[in-house]
């Protein structure tokens, strides 16, 4: 690692020669990895949770593609994902929004897609709800209620209202009192409640909310909604051999949602979208950077 | 009808030891079922004790920034896990009364009472808390009250395995001055399983500290909602000093446990 | 007093243990029950109380038929009946008037047994009957402190604060040293006659119990084959009743002891 | 002589004094804490209707995805098989260890600290630990609740053996058995029905530790269920439910007949 | 054979419970130590086996010191010395005969200990001591479920199995009835003919203790105020023994019982 000229955020294990802000391919052939099981995990966090045989069709698409063994494992900590991608434990991940520059920066994941539709369009919004009968027109009528957001580490739920809020003429804690939920649909079941005077919600969550006939959408109104921010990143570790690597991307980019049980649970959802950390995720960087995340503390430290 | 006198004794008959084998086999077949689940990746078993290093050297030393917030979670954590504990322990004396072979008044009780234990440990945290804050509102309430039924479960079932093991006579000896059920159970049970009921209870109280996780789906704080902020933010050094701060809770409650348990031994 | 009649009781279903057995207990101050091990002495004491359920036959005490009362009335009913163990069945945990009073639970309300509030005349009462017996200064002591023959002391002070109209003693001093087990069957003796209270003591000691009683009864496997004035009691008598084993008598496997 | 008629029960600290303190701090502290919970009972009427509303949805239970309810299951049941046993084998030596009439006092303290360490430690930390270790999947997960099992395990079993009938140790030392020995003869069958009851509870703790399983990405009936509440199927969450009562009912009967054959 | 010089034992910072006490045991078959209840007979023999650390003195079985012993030794000397307890300590789960056997531990190794497979000698042996006392056709039950009589012979033959050098039994009677009592006496006294095995017991019943001795001692609160024949023993020795209280002897507070 001493030889490395530039690496940006990253943790001291990786390099961004390139300086396309994810870690490089190791230059060392040594260093390549090219296991005969490929280990895939993904964490159902700001996305709805989904059931594990559901993704059963993409992993069988998977390993008719690439030939190896595929280990599907929908995992339930970014954390833990991040910390085994780190240690070589973990070759495929999807990460959600907000850990993802994390997963970059600590573990040196890569991400090449996303899910999105036939027309290119994918991700969710955040949309802040009150009650239907409340006197809050725009997010500046926010100043002195109390508002939901859900935890601290949160990117919908409370990282990027504080990023976007104070451009809309309020600033969290400061204007109104924070109240952590504990989560999306606490918050907008504590809307309808009544217990909170409004809340920033994942548009996801609230859509299958409303299915569900967990609250009467009656009862609420949309006050404000964002462009649209990328959800959960596939990724790939950085150590990969490259020829692996391309196989198990075209794998994806190959793969037709259409008729299969991951299509019938990802609404709108039709294919993997090729993207890349800086450009995609920049909106993210920039949320985050507003709230003063730092991605390697102690990488930065050890510097 | 003396057993004639054959030298050599075998601790079983053929038959149990048949049985014992077959149990034996039983468990050992179980046991290879589940194992068979299991793929080991040596080169990474090999490997463990460096990534192992890589998270520990990330720990140390600890944190003390957040000291003070940690500090004040832990004590409106203390609170937390302290009333709910102590409701709990109220509720599942007479459920684990109920549920004990020997005092439970009929085979009824004896299954409703497994029932509500059984119920309240398999009924997650998630439903349990959903289901009060949607009556109470977020907020403390609702996470005391779902910590409280989760214990439930837990002190009822190892507070009536108390029960089971203890000295029948002082209960006779009651039973025999003509006092009823409820006062033999008070003078003839509760003293005798007093001991196992602090050391229970100063578990679970300790447990919920750690468990105050469930404080978070409520809405409400936490030193388990610090804890998970910190694991979530990569951390580690706060991690380790919250992790600390639990240690000297945990031994504290070992402390006062035992102090009270020979007290009452 | 007591009138027991064709009392049989069998566990489970295995042999009788008390085989139709017929007794009568009028005026007599201190009857001792002897018997080898396994007699079914243990097994009629704990019949008179219902400790044990008989099989059948009747048990009349002072005009109440214990064998037929409901759950209630049996408390009741148990409440005349004292009873001191061999082993002493106290509570370890409870101070010793804590024991004591638990004599008194069929009578207090529940709040008085919960909060330890003793009515003034049982408390009153307690400390005369453990000065009595010379345990009063151990009132507050946890019983587990105390030697083998004082805990048989506030098992005795424990019996008489049920204030019963009969004591049934189950080898009350078989765990105590010759000097105290002699105390607490002079002290049996005396206060059997101080409150005028019929008491049946079960006793391997037959020494000690033809110098206390007033009748000695002698079982063997199930059957009262001696009831007599101490006196009668001789060698040939005494052979009777230890003799044999239970085998010969219920012509099952045998047994040595 | 006449004779006291009042008598107190020896209070639990005997000094007035400090007593009082006591009593004034315990006062002092559930007046501040609970006394200032706030309970809104008009809000929690509303909320009765609104959580009748919300958990509607889960009557009737639907058993439509019985497949993932069953694999699901069979995979939390191997889990938790090995983490018991993996927890219970190496928790009785540590339950030895930590037990003061058996154990010399260094030895205590090393027993009594290994199990409040493995009580510490948050079991989200010990399931990452063991994924940095060993990687994602069922042998983490074990791995993981082995170490949970053994917290609560080897403490508990170690109150029991200090609560023993010593005279059988006493009996078999006088006939100068070895200290392996002595323990196997004297202290193991005295401690069994303990044993059979905690590893029961164990198994059945193990079967039901979602949140520590579903970390470590080994599925199972717990995150099976936790999905189930992500995507708001209470009737689906209601079944699975139903099924691990129904478990946990069975080892229970199972249990306690094995205590009861023992004693 | 055994020879004790000036044995002191005090628990804690107590008052010595045993306060330099002599006693040699050299060729008498059976001897008995009587006293009241807390003289110290327990603890006497119970710091020839160093179940209690003796404070101070010596003990010399055949030319071993034992109070000074390392653990291994100490356990190879325990095996030379059987003892019979009270209240059996047999081991409720474990049938007779595993019960039995352990008084082989301490010479077969812990593989065979813990699978059970028992030298054949060793079964032999068993065998033929449980025939001698009674009690071969209980070798499969647990010993939960012998009558005390039955469980004090298990005891014995524990014990006998060491094939010690000498045999000390702590009240092996006192929770036995008169008959059973005497079976158990008469058998240590043919047993101690028999194997000329020295045999030291603790007895509360004096007439036993006169009828079976050869030797009789007399403690009172750590002394030896009595050691002659049993014909020596009479009322005003008696009186001697068994008067007084640790009390007056110690001059602490004074206990009733
Ligand atoms: N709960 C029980 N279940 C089955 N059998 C029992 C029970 N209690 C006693 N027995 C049997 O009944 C018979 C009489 O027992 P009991 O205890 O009445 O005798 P005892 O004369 O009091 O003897 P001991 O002098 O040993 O106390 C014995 O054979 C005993 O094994
Ligand atoms: N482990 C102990 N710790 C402290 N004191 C003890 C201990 N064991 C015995 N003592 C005390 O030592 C004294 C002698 O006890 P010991 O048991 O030797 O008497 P004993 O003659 O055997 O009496 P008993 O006839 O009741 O068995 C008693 O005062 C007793 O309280
Ligand atoms: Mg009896
Ligand atoms: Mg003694």
């Amino acid at each position: 690692a001493q030889d490395c000229p530039e690496r940006g955020a990253l943790d001291v294990l990786y390099c961004d020669a390139n300086g396309d802000l994810v870690a490089d391919t190791p230059t060392d052939p040594a260093l390549l990895n090219d296991p005969n099981t490929l280990v895939f995990a993904y964490t159902p966090v700001e996305d709805p949770a989904v059931y594990a045989d559901i993704w059963a069709p993409f992993i069988a698409h998977l390993e008719a593609e690439t030939g190896k063994d595929v280990q599907f494992f929908a995992v339930q900590s970014n954390s833990a994902e991040v910390e085994a991608m780190r240690s070589g434990r973990l070759h495929i991940a999807g990460f959600s929004t907000g850990p993802t520059p994390f997963a970059v920066n600590l573990a040196g994941a890569v991400p090449f897609a996303i899910m999105g539709a036939e027309d290119g369009q994918f991700g969710y919004r955040l949309q802040v709800f009150t009650q239907a009968g409340s006197d809050i027109q725009t997010v500046a009528d926010l100043a002195g209620k109390r508002v939901a957001h859900t935890s601290p580490t949160s990117n919908s739920g409370n990282q990027a209202p504080r990023a976007l809020f104070p451009g809309l003429g309020v600033v969290p804690d400061q204007d109104y009192e924070v109240i952590y939920s504990g989560s999306h649909d606490q918050s907008m079941l504590g809307v309808v409640a009544g217990d909170y005077d409004a809340a920033p919600v994942a548009s996801e969550v609230v859509d299958r909310m409303a299915e569900r006939g967990l609250y009467d959408p009656a009862e609420v109104r949309m006050i404000w909604e964002s462009d649209p921010f990328p959800t959960t990143s596939f990724t790939l570790a950085h150590d990969l051999d490259p020829a692996l690597a391309e196989t198990i991307k075209q794998a994806f980019f190959s793969f037709e949602f259409e008729g299969t049980a991951l299509g019938d649970e990802f609404d709108g959802v039709s294919k993997f979208i090729p993207i890349t950390y800086q450009d995609q995720w920049a909106v993210i960087r920039e949320i985050q950077a507003s709230n003063g995340v730092e991605y390697t503390p102690q990488g930065l430290a050890a510097e | 009808m003396t057993q004639d006198m054959t030298m050599d004794w075998a601790r079983y008959t053929p038959a149990q030891r048949m049985k014992r084998y077959g149990a034996f086999f039983g468990v050992a077949l179980l046991v290879t079922w589940a194992l068979g689940s299991i793929d080991v990746i040596w080169e990474w078993v090999w490997d463990a004790p460096v990534q192992l290093a890589d998270l520990f050297t990330r720990m140390v030393p600890p944190d003390p920034t957040n000291l003070e917030t940690i500090l004040w979670a832990t004590w409106e954590t203390i609170n937390i896990a302290t009333i709910a504990t102590m409701i709990a322990v109220v509720l599942s004396l007479p459920v684990a009364l109920i549920s004990a072979q020997n005092t439970t008044p009929n085979v009824v009780c004896l299954w409703i009472g497994r029932f509500i234990l059984v119920s309240s440990r398999s009924v997650n945290t998630i439903i349990w808390a959903l289901l009060f804050v949607a009556i109470f509102g977020p907020g403390i309430i609702a996470g005391i009250i779902a910590i409280m039924f989760r214990s439930i479960g837990f002190l009822g079932k190892l507070l009536g395995e108390a029960i089971e093991e203890i000295d029948h006579a002082p209960v006779e000896a009651l039973q025999a001055c003509g006092a009823s059920r409820f006062r033999v159970v008070l003078y003839g049970i509760v003293p005798q399983v007093m001991p196992a009921f602090f050391a229970i209870s100063i578990l679970r109280w300790d447990i919920n500290l750690r468990e105050s996780t469930v404080l978070g789906l409520v809405g409400a704080g936490g030193i388990g909602i610090i804890l998970q902020g910190a694991i979530d933010t990569f951390q580690w050094q706060e991690v380790s000093m919250v992790l600390l701060t639990i240690l000297a809770l945990v031994i504290a409650g070992e402390v006062i446990a035992s102090a009270l348990r020979k007290k009452l031994l | 007093m007591l009138e027991i009649n064709n009392l049989v009781k069998r566990y489970g279903k295995g042999a009788p243990v008390l085989k139709d057995l017929n007794l009568s207990v009028q005026g007599e101050q201190l009857m001792s029950i002897i018997g080898s091990s396994g007699a079914g002495k243990s097994t009629l004491l704990r019949c008179i109380n219902r400790l044990v359920e008989p099989t059948s036959g009747t048990i009349t005490l002072n005009g109440t038929e214990m064998t037929t009362l409901g759950t209630k009335d049996l408390r009741r009913a148990r409440r005349r009946v004292g009873m001191v163990f061999q082993s002493f069945n106290l509570v370890d945990r409870l101070t010793v008037m804590e024991n004591v009073q638990s004599g008194r639970l069929g009578y207090i309300s529940t709040w008085a047994a919960v909060t330890r509030r003793y009515p003034a005349a049982d408390i009153e009462r307690a400390f005369e009957l453990m000065e009595r017996v010379g345990i009063a200064q151990y009132a507050n002591k946890r019983a587990d402190e105390l030697s083998g023959g004082e805990r048989q002391r506030v098992g005795v002070v424990r019996a008489l604060m049920q204030r019963p109209e009969i004591l049934l003693a189950d080898e009350p001093t078989a765990s105590l040293d010759p000097k105290t087990s002699e105390q607490i069957m002079s002290l049996l003796r005396d206060l059997a006659n101080e409150l005028n209270l019929p008491v049946i003591i079960n006793i391997h000691n037959v020494t000690e119990a033809k110098e206390f009683s007033d009748r000695i009864v002698g079982m063997r496997y199930g059957r009262i084959i001696f009831d007599d004035k101490p006196a009668a009691l001789d060698a040939a008598e005494m052979d009777e009743i230890y003799a044999g084993t239970p085998s010969q008598d219920r012509q099952d496997m045998g047994a040595v002891a | 002589m006449t004779m006291p008629t009042t008598w107190r029960k020896p209070p639990f600290i005997a000094s007035p004094v400090l007593r009082w303190a006591f009593y004034i701090a315990v006062a002092i502290y559930l007046v501040g804490t609970i006394g200032t919970l706030p309970i809104d009972w008009e809000r929690a009427s509303e909320g009765l209707t609104r959580a009748g509303r919300i958990f509607s949805g889960a009557f009737p239970p639907s058993f439509a995805r019985s497949d993932l309810m069953i694999t699901g299951f069979m995979e939390s049941l191997k889990i938790a098989i090995l983490a018991t046993v993996l927890g219970l084998l190496l928790s009785v030596p540590l339950a030895f260890m930590a037990a003061r009439n058996i154990a010399p006092k260094p030895v205590y303290f090393v027993g009594r600290g290994l199990f409040i360490l493995a009580r510490s430690f948050h079991p989200v930390i010990v399931a990452i630990i063991f994924v940095k270790a060993v990687g994602f999947g069922p042998l983490a997960g074990a791995l993981t609740l082995t170490i949970y099992s053994i917290g609560f395990v080897a403490k508990l079993l170690a109150e029991r053996i200090e609560e023993i009938d010593f005279g059988q140790v006493e009996a078999l030392r006088s006939v100068g058995a070895p200290y392996l020995v002595t323990m196997v003869y004297a202290i193991v069958p005295q401690i069994m029905p303990r044993l059979v009851g905690l590893g029961i509870y164990q198994l059945d703790s193990n079967l039901r530790a979602s949140a520590v399983v579903g970390i470590v990405g080994a599925g199972g009936i717990g995150s099976t269920l936790a999905n189930a509440f992500g995507r708001y199927d209470y009737d689906f969450a209601l079944a699975i439910t139903m099924v691990i009562v129904g478990a946990i009912l069975i080892s229970e009967a199972v249990s306690g007949k094995i205590r009861k054959n023992m004693t």
